[in-house]
């Protein structure tokens, strides 16, 4: 067993636990870390295949910024006393669950997947690296999704301000 | 020359004319933005997001030749436009909406005004998207504005409180289940890369045919359709659909089970002719199957609704069941007969939500039928105009609702799918039952509750006279419609492969 | 590699149903929240694994924008829960039933 | 099978057609005291054109006559198509004298007037618009257009019950209709297919060969909604509680017009479309048809609500159209045609009497009624003379229709004849007994009735007006049917013509 | 032949009349110029007819006048016309003098009713019906005025109509009568099948091409229709109650012509009934059984007119079974001279009720003769006529039919002739309670009793008259029908050779019967005969019964009645007939109807139309119980829906 393999198999496992606490988890809090311990395994794998500037925009968008966002929230909300988890919503959904499971995971088995179509082979991104190759694509070609990306993002920042805002706010005509 | 050079020169320049109308949508909602900043004036907000629509509703005449731009990421052609003029054209009529409701309720944002115009920006991009890509953007973009104008429904006014709680629930109802749906979408669009290697739907169309259709394609498609599904709530992912729109202010279900049903019927076509051309069988099955549980649960709950807001509710999903039904048909006909009758749902789902967004404003009513009843005495004009939107919905002749019936069915039958058509009848037939109702409590029962009389804004008549006046012209004269339909839908069919 | 890409994808697939089987079993909205995340999350792995596999790298700019949409989302979510918990004083799911039928 | 067309030197019947509507829209904006001249003098003057039409038909041979045809919508070959042969024409007449006879009538309402003669106004046009027209799609919408006034003036303008009854109608119409839709889609669709033409023409569709399991598919599909509409047994509880909770006018036009689309269906399309199913259904018509007589006569007699009794009687009368329909021969097809005229006529009469009745008593049951013949003569006899022409009296209406049905049914079956010939006796039972527990045995009444009964006045003029040329009409089909039925020979003809020949 | 156009007068005059009276009577008209013009108008008519029935006598053949077209069928066209021969003509004259006679009575007896114009429009109508009926020339014309006479009768029945006995009256005519029109009517369209044509004589043209039990079918078919007319067993219910009408209507209608019309009917098609053994024997039957139960019946009633009413359907029956003995001439002879008579003995009990004031019951009559003295003479002899005495018409026209009978069917012979005494029984049990001792009168009554006014009289004596003189022109009767209803003496334009043929084999059952045809003849050979002497004593001893028990009451009535209790109550229930018709046809199909209504309609075809939609309701309850509000339970549906969907197309695949 490679190095990679090994990498593999521990991001995965680790990745995996820390999502069962995430849906099973009694402690809210808890459960918002092992969400950042699944993110950051899952940047771990993202590390092992090579993606170095996702996996870092991983942690850095996902484990560090909106984790916060709900730890802020969290704290603004007192301790949830209610069960955490519905005893009877489980009694269906796991085995459909794992039906669904099984079919994705037919599906990712045996799809005929393509294979080195694109032009980024190992060759390249050795020659002019992960990062830049994103970066260049990103801003060429996928410049406009990028651009109302951002204006997604501007959208969901008004989003949050009116609608988290205070009563009081609410304007009148001038 | 590097890769990225390589890269870099082949692109070009984008052809920003065939941009216009996105971009005077942007420009407008970014100078609302601003005014609302520093400007508290309802009317010139009001009066700015309108011009600007106007405006662009005008330019989209202005493009005569389309293109595929953006780096082959936006393709502007008829079906596009044709959608966007009609897109822009309800966004302007329910803009004009907003105010004296908003107002009536004590519930005025500016905000409302751009986060719309973002919406529609969002839906331009999903209906002129030929890349996965731009259709995931796009679709987002709409999506996530909408929860937020679905969410920021707030009443001032302490006896409205429970309808500001109620838009927080459908909201989260919906961005909840909408973002399962984002997931699902995505999980989709990674599985089609996996198997194709790209996000362009010409590309994907040549590797996805029929006859050795891997897993991988299969299961992207099958995720990709119950994702659209999702978006347009079809049964069985429709769960959203009553609760966020009897949550949210009704301009804004309007907004969303008009407009942006709409754009989302157009980007289904869209997706599934262009990417999917020659795996028909397998999502025209689907659809097939989509329709009918639309119809049947939409039809069947919506028998049993007494607040009419979430009867039409109910109602649109019927429609999606009925408009994607033919799609199970899927010839020239099937899409003449699935765009044809997603515009003409404009028209009289705009007016039955126009309707209840006129009557919404006034105190004490409640949406209940209970509030129609004697409505021909009190408002006889509006009774009258609520009766030709039923009817039409219902696919009554002479309206265009029965236009729109007629295309599918003869979709349905030229492709030999009986049975569907069999249920479509069936289900017509049981939503005779509640549009019904709502007519004969308007004509046929005296007035109960005794309600302030009704003051109308001059934009709300004449957005429903309008509107009842498009229903029973198509109705009657269909050909002009049927022609656009039917050459989007052959222009449509002849782009794929190309 | 000794690892199939293939195996990414149904890892990605377990995360994505586990994110589902979360919001259908969790009682708190925050945590249903959480799910929706993992399940947007889940994607990731699998475009980053066929991008390895493709030799492309629109997949992971495809990712950047699921991640900006997981953000927005995030955003919007939770500004909803601090309302619904101002207006209700309650963040479960069980409470957010008035709209139904 | 050819058609001969004689092309309208003025368009006429777009004219009946957009008269009424253009009528109703004018009403919308005036004053309601103009309702009613208003609408009198528009269904006359469509009367007028019909009844000219009548004479200037040409019946030597078959011919489309009066046609008009424009392209409508191009994209599904759907045209405008207009025209009249001598069916088309006399149920055309008919509608046109049933609107007017409504109108004359209906002099005390109070609720809604102008919207009560909008309502109807735009009913005219739809039901004539469903007689003349030649084109299928053009021709559902009207048929499925006329639901709209119709569910109105039951729902708004009815009695108690109104909103169930019309509900009830309007949906059990529309399931049905919608199924003839399916039938005439699926038709279009496969004369595309074989012939790769695009025409919803009457003309065009006709001429497909279908084969015969595909002639049964459409057949069903197209049965469905016109025996619904007719209504045949057992689709016909919808029909007594319509006519029970509509306004007078109302069920005139519901008995005299909407039920004759029914039949009409039957005779214009189902058998010349599809001759083989005709032939191969006949037995189930059949059966169905006396059902329809014998049942439903049993139901009339078991009533106690006038409007009820006429209203059963009426699908037994259709029962009588249904055999002639069905009996796949001249006599029959002439019969079924004369037969509906005639019930047109007197249901419309019994319908108009009941309505007087109740304007004046104030009750449609009979233990309300009777003895009333004595204090109102002239009305007494003119319902004993619509009664008379119900039970299908020689020398009166409704004997030759019936006589010619009979006779038709009786060449393919002597059973089938010999049942159908029970309605002679089971009509005359449920008609008399109606017409005695409401005008005689003035005995049996207590004082106060008789005093109010005495208070009667007997028809006004207005009801006069609408009431003679009924009577009148009974008398002239009774005594002179010959006219009738050289009117219609031809196209009977026409309309067996592929029955007889194939 | 000469041109007897004139002729369409006698059918017409009558209605034209009928219209005058029905438009203008109420106002213009009134009492008693509605009557007069009635009587004009019928009176017009009998000369026309009477004119037309000597142009027959002298010149022979038969006229037929085509009116016009009244119904094109294929090839064949129904007309309106007039068939002038022996026959018709023989029975416009029975039905135009009696009406006229009877029409100037009833001036009398109708004074002061309030519709006394209604009365004679619906008279002059009746007349007009039933004289299209008499000349029609097809069988649809036939049948027109076969129904208008039916609904005239059922008019005139419930003429009193605020009286509910007199509405169900005629509401049960209209129906029995319609029952035997069913039949009629499917006897038309058979015949119409069978032969392409209505008309008579092309009917009876074509009569050889038709097997003999398609004959038969339509001839019992045609039958029927006649038993329903003529109030013949088992549709015989309505007549008595037919008395509710104005006694001149039951003298008119319920005696001397509509319930005669079964009768001419069959004498009418006479090829096709003789041309089936069968048929024959059915009339014969069903005339001897209605002779029989009616006389029996009319033993014990105490209804003035309903025991006339009996009679005259056993008079009736008798006429049947002389057609069905094969002697037509006998039947209609038996027809005129019974409608004389008959007619007589109606408008004498008219006279009476007027002098009671519409007392009915016998019981409460007696010594009338006093009082009116023409009434109870022509009464007399009417009913010495009725009872078979010489010299009196009935005698002449009825032995006949029993001493035919006794050559042919000696069954049939029995039954007739008990039938002939009880006739003479209960119509002097009539005479002697009404007009003799039997002082049961009211007091109150019998201050005001006294004789009718010379408009009711005369017509009384003339009848009167008539009936004493008719019997002796039994000759010219025979000599005259012969040409329509012997086929020896047929001509051949009337019926060909091969139908001939057919009917002389069917009349073969009468052709060793040899009864005198001049009547001075017949009345020695029936007081020689040893049958004819028992025939007339037999009558002689009813009436010398009745003379025992009513008059002189030497014996018992009340005893009687007790003694034969059984027999009694049989006789005085009807034989049950109404009893039984009223518990099966009427209530038990008012019963059926209702619970089919309940059961079938209400229950079972509105159940499942408003069940299902009901059940749409529901399903929709049911349905929408899935959007619980609760997030988890959306998404677990989904869920679920996802696999099972994405599941569904990996298999397919």
């Amino acid at each position: 067993m490679d190095l990679n393999a090994l990498a593999f198999w521990t991001f995965s496992t680790l990745a995996v636990l820390s999502a069962i606490y995430v849906v099973f988890g009694k402690n809210i809090v808890y459960t918002v870390l092992a969400l950042v311990s699944t993110l950051i395994m899952v940047s771990g794998l993202f590390f092992t295949l090579g993606a170095e500037l996702v996996g870092a925009l991983q942690i850095l968008i996902y484990a560090v910024a909106i984790v916060v966002f709900y730890v802020l929230v969290i704290s603004t909300v007192p301790e949830y006393k209610g069960k955490t988890v519905d005893g009877k919503y489980m009694l269906l959904s796991i085995p459909f669950g794992f039906i669904l499971f099984l079919e994705l995971a037919y599906v990712a088995l045996y799809g005929a997947w393509q294979s080195a179509t694109g032009i980024f082979d190992e060759r390249v991104i050795n020659e002019i690296g992960n990062s830049k190759a994103i970066g260049t694509l990103l801003f060429t070609k996928y410049l406009f999704p990028f651009e109302v990306a951002s204006l997604i993002l501007l959208v969901a920042m008004i989003g949050a301000i009116i609608i988290g805002r205070k009563k009081e706010d609410v304007h009148q005509e001038a | 020359m590097s890769i990225i050079e390589q890269l870099v020169t082949g692109l070009g320049v984008p052809n920003l004319s065939v941009l216009i109308p996105e971009i005077i949508v942007l420009i407008t909602a970014f100078v609302v933005l601003f005014v609302e900043l520093f400007s508290k004036n309802r009317t010139l907000i009001t009066g700015i997001t309108l011009i600007g629509l106007f405006t662009a509703l005008i330019s989209i005449f202005t493009i005569s030749q389309g293109d595929i731009t953006l780096y082959g990421l936006y393709v502007v052609d008829s079906f596009s436009l044709l959608f966007k003029l009609f897109l822009i054209l309800s966004t302007i009529f329910i803009v004009a909406t907003y105010r004296p409701y908003f107002e009536s309720k004590k519930a005025y944002f500016g905000e409302f005004y751009y986060l719309t115009l973002f919406a529609l920006l969002g839906m331009m991009i999903m209906v002129s998207s030929p890349n996965l890509v731009t259709f995931y953007i796009g679709l987002e973009l709409m999506s996530i504005t909408i929860y937020v104008l679905v969410g920021m429904f707030r009443p001032k006014d302490e006896k409205y409180k429970d309808l500001d709680y109620k838009s927080k629930e459908g909201a989260f109802k919906y961005l909840i289940i909408g973002g399962v749906g984002t997931a699902i979408i995505s999980y989709a669009i990674a599985l089609l890369y996996g198997a194709t290697g790209t996000f362009d739907f010409s590309e994907i169309a040549k590797i996805a045919i029929s006859e050795d259709l891997s897993v991988g394609i299969i299961g992207g498609l099958i995720l990709l359709v119950i994702g659209l599904a999702l978006k347009a709530s079809a049964v069985p992912f429709h769960h959203w659909t009553p609760d966020a729109y009897e949550g949210s202010a009704t301009p804004i279900m309007n907004l969303m089970a008009v407009t942006a049903k709409v754009a989302t019927y157009a980007v289904i076509l869209r997706v599934l002719v262009e990417a999917f051309p020659f795996s028909s069988d397998e999502w025209g099955f689907a659809w097939a199957l989509l329709a009918a549980a639309s119809m049947i649960l939409g039809n069947f709950v919506a028998l049993r609704q007494k607040n009419v807001k979430r009867m039409l509710a109910y109602s649109s999903i019927a429609h999606t069941g009925y408009i994607t039904a033919a799609l199970a048909a899927p010839t020239g006909m099937g899409f003449a007969a699935f765009i044809f009758y997603s515009l003409v749902y404009i028209f009289m789902a705009l007016g039955a939500l126009v309707f209840l967004t006129a009557f919404e404003k006034h105190e004490g009513w409640t949406n209940h039928l209970d509030d129609f009843k004697g409505l021909s005495k009190r408002s006889p004009l509006m009774a009258l105009l609520m009766l030709v939107f039923m009817f039409s919905m219902l696919g009554i002749p002479p309206t265009v609702g029965f236009m729109g019936k007629l295309g599918v069915f003869l979709a349905l039958i030229g492709s030999n799918v009986w049975w569907l058509a069999v249920v479509l009848v069936v289900m017509s037939a049981v939503s005779a039952g509640y549009y019904l109702k709502v007519v004969s409590y308007m004509y046929m029962y005296e007035p109960e509750k005794n309600l302030p009389s009704f003051k109308f804004t001059g934009a709300e008549k004449a957005i429903l006279i309008l509107m009842a006046f498009i229903v029973l012209f198509l109705g009657i004269y269909p050909t002009i419609f049927w022609g656009v339909s039917t050459t989007t839908s052959s222009m449509l069919i002849s782009s794929i492969g190309g | 590699m000794s690892i199939p890409y293939e195996y990414y994808i149904v890892l990605s697939g377990l995360l994505m149903v586990l994110g589902l089987i979360g919001i259908i079993v969790r009682k708190n909205i925050i945590t249903v929240l959480i799910s929706t995340e993992l399940m947007l999350n889940s994607v990731n792995i699998a475009f980053v694994a066929f991008d390895m596999k493709l030799h492309d790298v629109a997949g992971q700019i495809f990712v950047f924008f699921i991640l900006t949409i997981a953000a927005a989302e995030a955003a919007v979510g939770l500004g909803l829960i601090v309302a619904i918990y101002r207006l209700k004083k309650d963040v479960d799911v069980e409470k957010l039933t008035e709209l139904k039928l | 099978m050819t058609f001969e067309f004689e092309p309208a030197s003025f368009p006429w019947l777009t004219i009946s057609i957009l008269l009424p509507l253009i009528a109703a829209a004018i009403l919308f904006f005036l004053d309601k005291k103009w309702a009613k001249p208003i609408s009198i003098v528009v269904s006359a003057i469509v009367f007028a054109i019909s009844t000219w039409m009548l004479f200037a038909y040409d019946y030597s041979s078959y011919k489309i006559q009066f046609y008009e045809k424009y392209v409508w919508i191009p994209q599904f070959g759907v045209s405008y198509e207009v025209g009249v042969d001598a069916l088309s024409l006399t149920m055309y007449w008919l509608t046109a004298l049933s609107f007017l006879i409504s109108f004359i009538w209906s002099t005390n309402i109070k609720k809604r007037v102008k919207e009560y003669f909008i309502a109807f106004l735009v009913l005219e046009a739809a039901c004539i618009g469903v007689f003349v027209a030649w084109d299928l799609v053009f021709f559902y919408i009207f048929w499925e257009a006329m639901l709209i006034p119709m569910f109105l003036i039951i729902g708004v303008w009815g009695y108690a019950e109104r909103i169930y009854a019309a509900t009830k109608f309007f949906i059990y119409t529309f399931f049905g209709s919608l199924f003839l839709l399916l039938g005439v889609v699926g038709l279009y669709v496969y004369q595309y297919f074989h012939y790769g033409k695009l025409s919803t023409s009457y003309f065009d569709l006709i001429n497909l060969n279908l084969p015969f399991n595909l002639e049964i598919i459409f057949f069903l599909l197209l049965a469905l909604g016109f025996a619904i509409k007719v209504p045949m047994w057992p689709f016909h509880t919808w029909l007594p509680a319509a006519h029970v909770q509509a306004p007078t006018a109302g069920s005139v036009i519901l008995a005299a017009v909407l039920l004759k689309m029914g039949t009409y269906g039957f005779v214009r399309f189902s058998v010349p479309w599809f001759p083989e199913a005709s032939k191969y259904f006949m037995p189930v018509m059949f059966t169905l048809g006396v059902i329809a007589i014998i049942y439903t006569a049993m139901m009339a007699i078991a009533q106690t609500h006038i409007k009820r009794v006429i209203a059963y009687s009426s699908v037994s009368h259709m029962g009588f159209v249904t055999l002639g329909t069905f009996a796949l021969n001249m006599e029959g097809m002439n019969g079924a045609i004369i037969t509906m005229i005639s019930h047109g006529l007197t249901s419309a009469a019994l319908f108009l009497a009941a309505g007087w009745i109740y304007e004046r008593a104030h009750s449609y049951e009979m233990k309300d009624l009777g003895g009333m013949a004595r204090y109102v003569p002239v009305f007494a006899t003119f319902f004993m003379i619509s009664v008379m022409a119900s039970v299908g009296l020689p020398g009166l209406s409704g004997f030759v229709g019936e006589f010619l049905a009979l006779l038709g049914t009786f060449k393919q079956s002597i059973l089938f004849a010999a049942l159908a010939g029970s309605a002679l006796v089971l009509g005359a039972a449920y008609t008399l007994r109606l017409y005695h527990n409401t005008m005689f045995v003035e005995d049996e009444i207590d004082e106060e009735k008789k005093h109010k009964w005495r208070q009667l006045k007997d028809l006004t003029a207005s009801e006069f007006l609408a009431f003679f040329p009924l009577i009148v009409l009974m008398f002239i089909i009774g005594i002179y049917p010959k006219w009738w039925i050289d009117l219609i020979n031809n196209t009977s003809a026409a309309i067996l013509s592929k029955v007889l020949g194939g | 032949m000469e041109n007897l156009n004139y002729l369409w007068i006698i059918p017409f005059s009558p209605l034209i009349a009928s219209i005058i009276i029905g438009i203008f009577g109420f106002k213009f008209l009134k009492e008693p110029l509605s009557g007069i013009v009635a009587v004009i108008g019928v009176a017009i008519s009998a000369v026309a007819a009477v004119i037309g029935f000597l142009h027959v006598h002298e010149h022979g053949g038969h006229y037929d006048l085509k009116l016009f077209t009244w119904m094109p069928l294929g090839d064949y066209n129904i007309t309106v016309s007039l068939l002038w021969d022996p026959l018709s003509a023989l029975m416009s004259c029975v039905v135009t003098v009696i009406s006229t006679f009877i029409f100037i009575f009833a001036t009398g007896y109708m004074r002061g009713e309030p519709g006394y114009p209604r009365f004679f429009a619906y008279l002059s109508l009746f007349v007009f019906m039933m004289l299209m009926l008499t000349l029609s020339d097809n069988l649809v014309q036939l049948f027109f005025g076969w129904e208008g006479v039916g609904l005239v009768s059922y008019l005139l029945i419930g003429y009193y109509h605020n009286k509910r006995s007199a509405v169900n009256a005629a509401f049960e005519s209209f129906i029995v009568n319609r029952v035997g029109d069913w039949s009629f009517l499917i006897g038309v369209l058979l015949a119409f099948v069978v032969f392409g044509t209505l008309d008579y004589l092309d009917i009876f043209a074509k009569l050889p091409e038709a097997g003999y039990w398609t004959i038969t079918a339509i001839a019992l078919l045609l039958f029927g229709g006649a038993v329903g007319k003529s109030a013949q067993i088992p549709l015989h219910i309505w007549l008595p109650n037919a008395m509710e009408g104005p006694t001149p209507v039951s003298a008119l209608i319920h005696a001397a012509t509509m319930v005669a019309a079964g009768v001419y009917m069959v004498a009418r098609l006479m090829p096709i009934f003789a041309s089936s053994s069968v048929a024959l024997d059915t009339v014969l039957y069903i005339g001897t059984a209605s002779a029989f139960v009616a006389a029996t019946i009319g033993l014990v009633q105490n209804d003035i007119k309903r025991i006339i009413a009996y009679s005259t359907m056993s008079q009736l029956g008798y006429m049947f079974a002389a057609e069905g003995l094969g002697r037509f001439i006998d039947g209609m002879f038996h027809l005129t001279s019974h409608a004389t008579f008959k007619a007589l003995l109606f408008l004498a009990a008219g006279s009476v009720l007027i002098g009671v004031h519409h007392i009915l019951n016998i019981w409460k009559m007696g010594q009338l003769r006093k009082y009116m003295p023409i009434t109870a003479a022509t009464f007399l002899v009417g009913a010495l006529s009725l009872a078979g005495i010489p010299p009196f018409a009935g005698f002449f026209s009825k032995d006949p039919i029993i001493e035919a009978a006794y050559h042919i069917n000696w069954v049939v012979w029995l039954f007739l002739w008990i039938g002939a005494g009880l006739t003479a029984f209960y119509i002097f049990r009539l005479y002697f309670l009404v007009f003799e001792d039997g002082d049961h009168l009211d007091p109150h009554i019998k201050k005001h009793v006294h004789e009718s006014p010379w408009n009711m009289t005369m017509p009384l004596i003339v009848l009167a008259a008539a009936t004493t003189v008719l019997g002796f022109f039994r000759e010219f009767f025979f000599e005259y029908l012969r040409p329509v209803l012997d086929p020896r003496a047929m001509p051949d334009s009337y019926a060909p050779e091969a139908t001939k043929k057919l009917m002389e084999e069917g009349l073969s059952r009468a052709e060793h019967v040899h009864i005198p045809e001049d009547a001075i003849e017949f009345l020695i050979e029936s007081l020689t005969s040893p049958l004819g002497i028992l025939t007339l004593l037999t009558a002689l001893a009813g009436i010398f019964a009745a003379y025992l028990i009513y008059q002189k009451q030497v014996i018992s009535y009340k005893w009687l009645g007790e003694t034969f209790r059984p027999l009694y109550n049989l006789f005085y229930n009807r034989w049950y007939f109404d009893h039984f018709y009223y518990a099966v046809f009427v209530r038990g199909y008012l019963k059926l109807s209702k619970f089919l209504w309940y059961v079938g309609d209400k229950l079972i075809i509105d159940g499942i139309v408003d069940g299902s939609g009901k059940l749409a309701v529901w399903t929709g309850h049911k349905l929408a119980l899935t959007q619980t509000g609760r997030i988890s339970a959306y998404v677990l549906q989904m869920l679920i829906a996802m696999a099972i969907f994405l599941g569904l197309f990996l298999l397919i695949k």
